[in-house]
């Protein structure tokens, strides 16, 4: 199920022009070197990314 | 309005919204006006407020609260001195320029930016953009005229109109959004103390003859007193009873401290409404009247719009229409009135006011209605006014002299604080908090504070604050929303428990049209510890 | 008129116990429920172009009366509405007699689209920042790129003045509490409603459930181009599960948890 | 040992290394040390050969740095009698040490490892922390390129060793190993597995050896010659012969030794001791119908004591082992049972919160890193916080008894505990809410150790910020915590077991023995199933007559009551009460029972090739066992006899291995030559696959001069008849040339295939895997439960298995089934989902995702209602739910809110 709504979220959110910002990666608590490496590539991802481009749309009260 | 509303998604080619926050409070006008922003129209907003329309618009400014003449002036200034008025259209149509120019001379750009905190480059800009693009249609609403200076402020938005030939011209016009759907039907029919129906005066002795041979009494030809007014007049016992219909005036008139205190001074007061309002409370008797729906008649909608109401069901309970039971009531107290439908009381109306209403039916009404003046069966109805020539003949420039509001802020009230409506809700909430979508939506009041300010006074959203004017004190909690500039606050109107009228002045009026200044008061703002 | 006598017949023979339909009224076509009492009301039984979620009438008699059997002027779209209803058992396919209208003149009309809905005007502006009602989304994606797709949906999110109008017509929403109401998790009593998250989560929503009808649109008094949205939400259902809401009577791949779709989650490109 | 509170202070000290056996001697530990990261109880010990204080009186430094004071070296080993009534041997084995073997190379280079070194380097607690890189780097970080495993060391061997048996679980775990080597693996991985047969005969094991396969994992059919490290040191030099017959030589980076199972001579002692008689291979001997009974009444064994087997295997046969040590004596059930006080449980509901915060130093563990007194001073900050301390350890008894305390004096309503992870400690803590008097879901727990303290040792200043927000993020929590009640439902203490096999009756046995009423349902007019149909087992014991025995037995049991003839018709209720109707071509019959067993067995596909059908010479091996049986004529007139393997087995369509076949036909081979010396037996095969000790009559067979030919699935044999005999055309897989055998009697080792259970999987709500299985609860961990609680399975309903396994499993879900019935009551509640029937819109999406049924419509009110008794608190429902009618009880979505926001706005 989880794998299903993801995988939905991410194709919208690429259609809104957020993708890359949804990430789903199955980790069992034995694999806590995969659960390091994914959070820290993710974290690197979004960094790298910039900041969230909602915050400045929401706080752009004005247009143009 | 002297122009319709859908002039504004097909013809107008700028649109210049002061005062209004249009998608709050008039949504399916600001559809148009989205509309007419995709079909390539110019959008200026001018606010105090950052409200959603700004968003969308070319330019939107953020002029302090009260300050619409300077901003408006300024704007005029920009014009005359680019030439870009038009001179044939105020040489063949106006009058008094000369007096006017002179005080506009006087409101450039840099002394309005003092006034006004509007950039000098964003005066200019909004000049360009409302003359360069006609036709353009002026929007307002209560943001203009609940002021001391509401009739200046109005006349200001005459003056910019014709300034540059926007009266008289489909798409363009100086247009003031109605505050309800009916507001300007009640007009239309008198309701103001000194007129009959289409606004005939109660002192024109060939009106007062008129209505007075129709209705076989004689009719006074003084004119009655303005609400506020009547609130004094009670104080001193002039007036001793009163019969309110639909409406609540415990929480829509200012100064709720001096308003009580008048009302229980009244001998009796006679209530009539659907809902059992704050008003309704306090009275003596209530008459519980039909609600839309249960009842036939028509409304004339803000683009002067005379539209039937048809019933959908029979009224529930013991309810009656608001004409029968005025009907019975007139009957009982002497006067007999025995119309058997709302039909012949709309007959009888379209008989007396020929020059709006004479060539109406309930069948020409159909279901679209008819836009007066509609003098004759055969007129189509006017979309717009002042078509060839003003109703008074020439359009009369105002010189306007931009006046402080009644209160600024000061040492111990800091704060400027501005009421008005949000979108989930109704005036004074008795028809909209009863929903449970819209309460929702929004289950009590708030008030806007800037982010800055939150963090000076060291509040949290939805932190409890006090607010405190020179008339009393409000609990309330706190939104913090950069849809407030630094220094102001805004609290909505709708709320029981937060009644705005607790903090707003009955003395601050507009001289002439008495109106009270509900967009300006001074405050103090204090962070209540839990 | 046939589609007159076939009602009456379906009142008469208390094959229904009220017939949905649109009834004229004034000059109004407007949603009207024929009973048997009122027989010859169906002479003024209105086939135009006008559109109202029947289905969701129905749904709110069927509710307070399980057994009432219920009559519907269908078109294609209410005939997909209604398998969805099905499908989300909030009608009884039992209880409810369609009579069709084909509203589609057009070709499309075999692939779910509705003519009456002729290519909407999209203003210059809109084109130019805004999103274009008759764009598909696959040509949507391809054309913009993503910095473009998020400013160009942001700005018609904004201007969404929250009259809820494209939940209240939607003849597949019958959600008793609806999330967008949830303060949680749209903020309650701003405007616009609260962006993206308000209509983003009712694309969600309509995933596996749009059927299409583009009242939503239709509705929306800020000219979003909702139905395009649902259209790529669908897509995407359809992309990944290959289900198609309204199609047939199935349950959405969204409930059911079984191996009908093997998916593994997208590695994460970097 | 009570006193130890696993802190590592005393290890971390400790001046003695050796190396670590349990890493296969790829690291070191201390004299003091845990032997592992998971053992049970986690408890430091003292190696006492090498401890510097117990063998030179020097150092005693553990003793000084213990917080606890639980260093006792004078502690001695003592010596206890217990009386008991049975006794279950599973003492495991030793993995098979390669030193002796110098063509193997272990012990001449670090990169020669054992199968058990490579699982320690691939393991997250082994001595690179799960890095893939070669021993022999001293950094650890080069990473290997290539990868061999050699099969089959230690097993299948007599010449170097004396295991002639085969380890049956070598294969499947160097597939295994290898695919894990390559996720490990950052570059791309070449791994080579040189084996004789792969025998991945286990449910689901083919399927991953293909896809193994398929991601580019070699497999060579070769046993190498000889292991060579390189002497310039550039990898290991392999040599082996191909199955072309060319001999091949390869570098590779690693070679991991698949080392076989065996059992150490300690045991062998022991079992000595015990009088208990052990096979050639030093397993304990067993029957195929007493598969965990020993040569002594009352001593059972499970597990590889008893032969070498999987994970799933022996967790049932331990089962079965218990289900066997407790039918022996039933009778003292309950007889040592002691009585739990719980004091009175306090009323919360309108109290305000007053939430007491509980920060655990687990001695240096989480105090070593985090400022903990900060914390308890920035809890005593938050709102709602009436009350908060630091503890040294909160989970020992006597912090326990103090927080109880604490509780009552302070009238604190929710508690906070931040210290390690709820999955061990929440139950403790819950315990001492009830202990005093509160609720015990009024607790919530913030892991400030294993997701702080030990993750982000070296950054102690924010290791403290960040256990401050888990401790906000916790309270806010626990401001919304509800007081959550469980209701007890009375259990019926009998069975169900569905199918009258060798399994069912097993089961049913197993059960009656242990003082339960049974209901047995067959679906034929007969007991026994498919065993009546069978000669022998490869122990040559003789199936009809131990059938027939099991019956009489079913039948002369007073608990047992069998059903013939009878079919499910409906089922209604959940563990503890189910209802079931039974048809029979007569009558409808209702039993009430708790449990269900189902054990409704496989059949033998009926072979759509080979001639299968349309020649006389053609059988399958339920024909060819008959004709054993019956001493058929046909046999004495056949000269040449021929087997095909895997006839509709391990193919695309059906892609299991039907696991019973090789054996099958190996031992009816050699039932032939017995017979008849002269004839001529010749078997068809993709991978022998007579795993365990069955490995013993493949050897016999060769030995016997029966023929073995390979092929595989792109040539598979031809067969044409000829007379009244069929030929058989096949390439030689070593002479590279076709190859034709003329037979007299041709069997098929037909596929086993699963029988159809939807109708069953419906009524019961348990799933059948895509090739019909029923499927397991776990496929390692609970091989016999299902997810449905109170129902179980065994027998080759789960997958196809010999009579021995049959018999195991059948124990092993009596024995499950018993942890039901033997109670009078179950608790229902607690942690379950919730419906708000005026949210519900009756859609039942919650229905379809519910993996437990626990969700059933309500027609008339149309909504949904939720059956506490299956619902697991998974909360799926909950996040199906559109219109969050669902909530999951303790996890509701205010409280998951509050956390997010309490996180969100530090």
């Amino acid at each position: 199920m989880t794998v299903k709504r993801i995988a939905f979220v991410q194709e919208l959110l690429k259609f809104m022009g957020l993708e890359g910002r949804l990430h789903l990666e199955w980790i069992s608590s034995a694999e806590a070197q995969k659960y390091v490496d994914v959070v820290t590539k993710f974290t690197e991802k979004i960094r790298n990314m910039g900041p969230n481009p909602l915050r400045a749309i929401n706080e752009m009260k004005k247009a143009g | 309005m002297t122009n319709s509303i859908a002039e504004f998604e097909h013809d107008s080619k700028a649109i210049f919204v002061i005062g209004s926050n249009t998608t709050a409070c008039h949504p399916l006008i600001a559809s148009r006006i989205i509309q007419a922003k995709e079909n390539g129209a110019k959008l200026i907003v001018a606010d105090p407020r950052n409200i959603q329309l700004a968003r969308l618009a070319d330019l939107s400014v953020n002029h302090r609260l009260g300050s619409d003449v300077a901003l408006l002036n300024g704007m005029m200034h920009v014009i005359i001195q680019n030439q870009w008025h038009h001179p044939d259209y105020i040489a063949d149509r106006c009058e008094d320029f000369d007096a006017f120019k002179a005080v506009i001379d006087m409101y450039t750009p840099d002394r309005v930016s003092d006034i006004t905190g509007v950039a000098p480059k964003d005066i200019i800009r909004m000049a360009e953009l409302y003359s360069q693009n006609a036709p353009a249609a002026l929007l307002y609403a209560m943001g203009i005229t609940q002021h001391t200076t509401g009739v200046d402020n109005v006349k200001s938005c005459c003056n910019l109109a014709m300034l540059c030939g926007n009266v008289g011209v489909k798409g363009g016009g100086i247009n003031p959004l109605r505050g309800q759907n009916n507001v300007q039907g009640a007009c239309d029919m008198g309701g103001l103390p000194n007129v009959f129906t289409g606004y005939q005066p109660v002192s024109d002795p060939g009106a007062n003859k008129k209505f007075s041979d129709a209705w076989g009494v004689e009719l006074s030809s003084t004119p009655g007193l303005t609400i506020t007014d009547m609130i004094e007049a009670i104080d001193q016992k002039k007036i001793k009873a009163m019969y309110i219909i639909g409406e609540n005036p415990k929480l829509s008139d200012p100064d709720w401290n001096h308003l009580n205190h008048a009302l229980k001074k009244l001998e009796f007061l006679l209530v009539q409404d659907i809902f059992l309002s704050e008003t309704a409370q306090s009275a003596d008797v209530i008459f519980a009247s039909a609600a839309l729906g249960e009842r036939d008649g028509t409304f004339t909608n803000t683009e002067r719009r005379c539209m039937r109401a048809r019933k959908a069901q029979d009224p529930v309970g013991n309810t009656l229409p608001d004409w029968q039971i005025i009907s019975r009531l007139s009957s009982a107290m002497g006067y007999a009135m025995d119309y058997d439908s709302a039909e012949t009381i709309f007959d009888e109306i379209t008989g007396l006011t020929e020059k709006s209403y004479g060539g109406m039916t309930y069948e020409r009404l159909g279901i679209n209605g008819l836009q007066w003046p509609c003098p004759n069966p055969d007129h189509p109805g006017t979309p717009y006014l002042h078509k060839e020539t003003f109703a008074r003949g020439k359009g009369k420039f105002h010189a306007i002299e931009y006046k402080d509001p009644a209160e600024l802020a000061c040492g111990e009230y800091p704060f400027l604080l501005t009421t008005g409506r949000m979108f989930a809700h109704f005036h004074t909430g008795t028809m909209t908090r009863v929903s449970r979508h819209l309460d929702v939506e929004q289950k009590t009041g708030y008030v806007e504070i800037h982010p800055d300010d939150a963090m000076t006074i060291k509040i949290k959203s939805n932190d409890p604050v006090l607010l405190t004017s020179r008339r009393g004190q409000m609990e309330v909690s706190a939104r913090i929303t950069t849809d407030v500039m630094p220094g102001n606050l805004f609290l909505p109107i709708h709320f029981g428990e937060n009644p705005t009228n607790i903090l707003t002045s009955s003395n601050a009026f507009d001289p002439l049209a008495k109106i009270p200044e509900f967009k300006v008061g001074a405050v103090r703002i204090e962070r209540l510890i839990q | 008129m046939d589609m007159v006598k076939a009602a009456k017949e379906l009142l008469l023979q208390d094959k229904v116990d009220i017939f949905l339909g649109y009834r004229k009224l004034d000059g109004h076509q407007i949603p009207h429920g024929f009973t048997k009492a009122h027989v010859d009301d169906l002479d003024q039984l209105e086939i135009s172009l006008n559109r109202y979620p029947l289905e969701k009438i129905a749904c709110d008699l069927a509710q307070k009366d399980p057994a009432l059997k219920i009559g519907i002027l269908a078109r294609d779209c209410s005939q997909r509405a209604l398998n969805l209803l099905y499908t989300w058992d909030q009608l009884n396919p039992e209880n409810i007699e369609t009579l069709t209208v084909n509203c589609c003149p057009s070709p499309l009309s075999t692939h779910g689209d509705c003519s009456y809905l002729t290519p909407k005007p999209t203003g210059d502006y809109k084109k130019a920042h805004g999103v274009d009602y008759n764009d598909s989304p696959k040509d949507f994606l391809a054309n913009h790129d993503s910095g473009e797709r998020l400013s160009r949906w942001m700005y018609e999110f904004q201007k969404c003045i929250k009259c809820y109008g494209c939940r209240n017509v939607c003849p597949v929403c019958f959600c008793k509490e609806c999330s967008l109401e949830h303060p949680n998790l749209v903020e309650p009593g701003v405007l616009p409603a609260e962006v993206p998250i308000f209509h983003l989560i009712r694309a969600t929503h309509m995933a596996g459930r749009c059927i299409d009808c583009g009242l939503c649109e239709d509705a929306c008094p800020a000219h979003i181009p909702l139905r395009m949205l649902y259209r790529e939400v669908n897509d995407a259902v359809s992309d990944i599960f290959g289900y198609v809401p309204g199609d047939h009577i199935e349950k959405s791949p969204f409930s059911i948890i079984g191996k009908t779709v093997e998916l593994t989650p997208a590695p994460m490109d970097v | 040992m009570d006193k130890c509170i696993a802190c590592g202070l005393c290890a971390e000290k400790c001046p003695k290394k050796v190396d670590d056996e349990y890493n296969e001697g790829l690291g070191k530990r201390k004299a003091i040390y845990v032997p592992y990261s998971q053992a049970v109880p986690l408890k430091y010990a003292i190696d006492d050969t090498i401890c510097l204080k117990l063998t030179k009186d020097r150092c005693g430094i553990c003793e000084k740095t213990c917080p606890s004071g639980a260093i006792n070296f004078a502690d001695q080993a003592k010596e206890k009698t217990l009386n008991v009534g049975s006794i279950i041997l599973a003492m495991g084995f030793e993995s098979f040490d390669p030193s002796g073997i110098d063509s193997l190379g272990f012990g001449q280079h670090p990169d020669i490892v054992t199968s058990m070194g490579f699982e320690r380097i691939l393991s997250a607690t082994g001595p690179f922390g799960g890095h893939l890189c070669l021993p022999s780097d001293k950094d650890h970080e080069k990473a290997p390129k290539k990868i061999a495993w050699l099969q089959c060391v230690g097993s299948r061997d007599q010449n170097r060793c004396s295991n002639a048996y085969c380890s049956s679980v070598c294969c499947m775990y160097a597939v295994k190993q290898a695919v894990m080597a390559r996720e490990h693996s950052h570059d791309p991985l070449d791994c080579a597995i040189f084996y004789m047969d792969m025998r991945t005969h286990g449910k689901d094991f083919d399927r991953y050896m293909e896809g193994a396969k398929k991601n580019g994992v070699r497999f060579i059919q070769s046993r190498v010659h000889s292991v060579v490290p390189r002497l310039d040191h550039q990898g290991i030099e392999m040599r082996f012969i191909d199955p072309d017959g060319t001999i091949q030589t390869e570098n590779f980076d690693i070679v991991v030794l698949s080392t076989g199972l065996q059992i150490s001579a300690a045991c062998v002692d022991l079992a000595n001791t015990m009088n208990i008689e052990l096979d050639h291979g030093n397993f304990v001997k067993t029957d195929s119908f007493n598969p965990v009974s020993t040569s002594v009444p009352g001593i059972y064994a499970c597990g590889v004591f008893t032969g070498p087997k999987d994970i799933p295997q022996s967790v049932m046969e331990a089962s079965s082992a218990a289900a066997a040590a407790t039918e022996y004596i039933s009778s003292a059930r309950h007889t040592l049972t002691k009585e739990i006080v719980i004091p009175q449980e306090r009323d919360t509901e309108y109290e305000l919160p007053k939430i007491g915060v509980f920060v655990c130093n687990c001695g240096t563990n989480i105090g070593g890193v985090i400022d903990v007194p900060d914390v308890v001073a920035y809890a005593r900050t938050l709102p709602g916080v009436t009350y908060a301390e630091e503890n040294l350890f909160t989970c020992s008894q006597d912090t326990q008894d103090k927080m109880a305390q604490v509780i009552k004096e302070n009238h604190l309503n929710r508690v906070v505990v931040a210290a390690c992870s709820p999955k061990t400690h929440e139950p403790l803590f819950r315990q001492t809410l009830i202990n005093a008097g509160l609720n015990k879901h009024l607790l919530e727990m913030a892991n400030i150790r294993n997701h702080d303290s030990w993750v982000h040792a070296k950054e102690p200043a924010r290791a403290t910020q960040k256990a401050k927000h888990l401790v906000r993020m916790a309270v806010s929590k626990s401001m919304l915590l509800n007081s959550l009640f469980e209701t007890q439902l009375p259990v019926t203490q009998s069975a169900l077991v569905v199918g009258g096999g060798i399994a069912g009756m097993t089961a049913a046995l197993s059960l009656a023995r242990q003082g339960f009423p049974v209901s047995l349902v067959e679906r034929e007019q007969n007991l026994g199933g498919n065993a009546r149909k069978l000669f022998h087992t490869y122990m040559d014991e003789d199936i009809p007559v131990q059938v027939k025995t099991m019956i009489h037995q079913v039948n002369d049991h007073p608990m047992i009551h069998t059903y013939l003839g009878a079919v499910i018709e409906h089922l209604d209720g959940f563990v503890g009460n189910f209802n079931t109707t039974l048809a029979t071509s007569e009558s409808k019959v209702t039993i009430d029972h708790g449990v269900a067993i189902l054990a409704t067995g496989a059949v033998e596909a009926k072979p759509d090739e080979y001639l299968y059908g349309n020649h006389d010479a053609v059988m399958t091996h339920l024909e060819f066992d008959s004709l054993l049986r019956k001493n058929d004529p046909m046999l004495d007139g056949a000269e040449d006899i021929a087997f095909i393997q895997c006839v509709g087995s391990r193919e695309e369509a059906h892609p299991y291995c039907s696991k019973v076949c090789c054996t099958h036909s190996i031992h009816s081979a050699v039932e032939v030559k017995k017979r008849n010396p002269n004839a001529n037996v010749y078997i068809f095969y993709r991978d022998i696959r007579t795993y365990g000790k069955r490995e013993l009559i493949y050897k016999q067979a060769r030995d016997m001069g029966i023929l073995f030919f390979r092929y595989d699935l792109n040539s598979k044999p031809r067969v044409t008849p000829s007379g009244t005999g069929v030929t058989i055309r096949i390439l030689d897989h070593i002479l590279k040339m076709p190859v034709s055998i003329d037979v007299d009697i041709l069997c098929l080792a037909s596929r086993i295939e699963a029988r159809d259970n939807q109708a069953l999987a419906q009524a019961f709500k348990i799933t059948c895997d895509s090739d019909g299985w029923m499927l397991e609860a776990h496929q390692k961990l609970r091989p016999v439960d299902f997810a449905t609680d109170g129902v179980f399975l065994c027998g080759m309903a789960h997958y196809p298995k010999p009579i021995d396994e049959s018999i195991a499993q059948a124990k092993a879900a009596a024995s499950r089934a018993i942890t039901t019935l033997a109670r009078s009551s179950i608790s229902v509640g607690g942690v379950v989902s919730r419906v708000n029937e005026q949210l519900c819109s009756g859609c039942q999406g919650c229905i379809e995702v519910c993996p437990y049924n626990a969700i059933q419509m309500n027609e008339k009110k149309h909504v949904v209602s939720i059956n506490a008794a299956l619902c697991k608190g998974c909360g799926a429902c909950a996040a199906a739910c559109p219109s969050e009618a669902l909530t999951l009880e303790g996890f509701n979505n205010e409280q998951i809110y509050a956390q997010i926001k309490s996180a969100m706005g530090a």
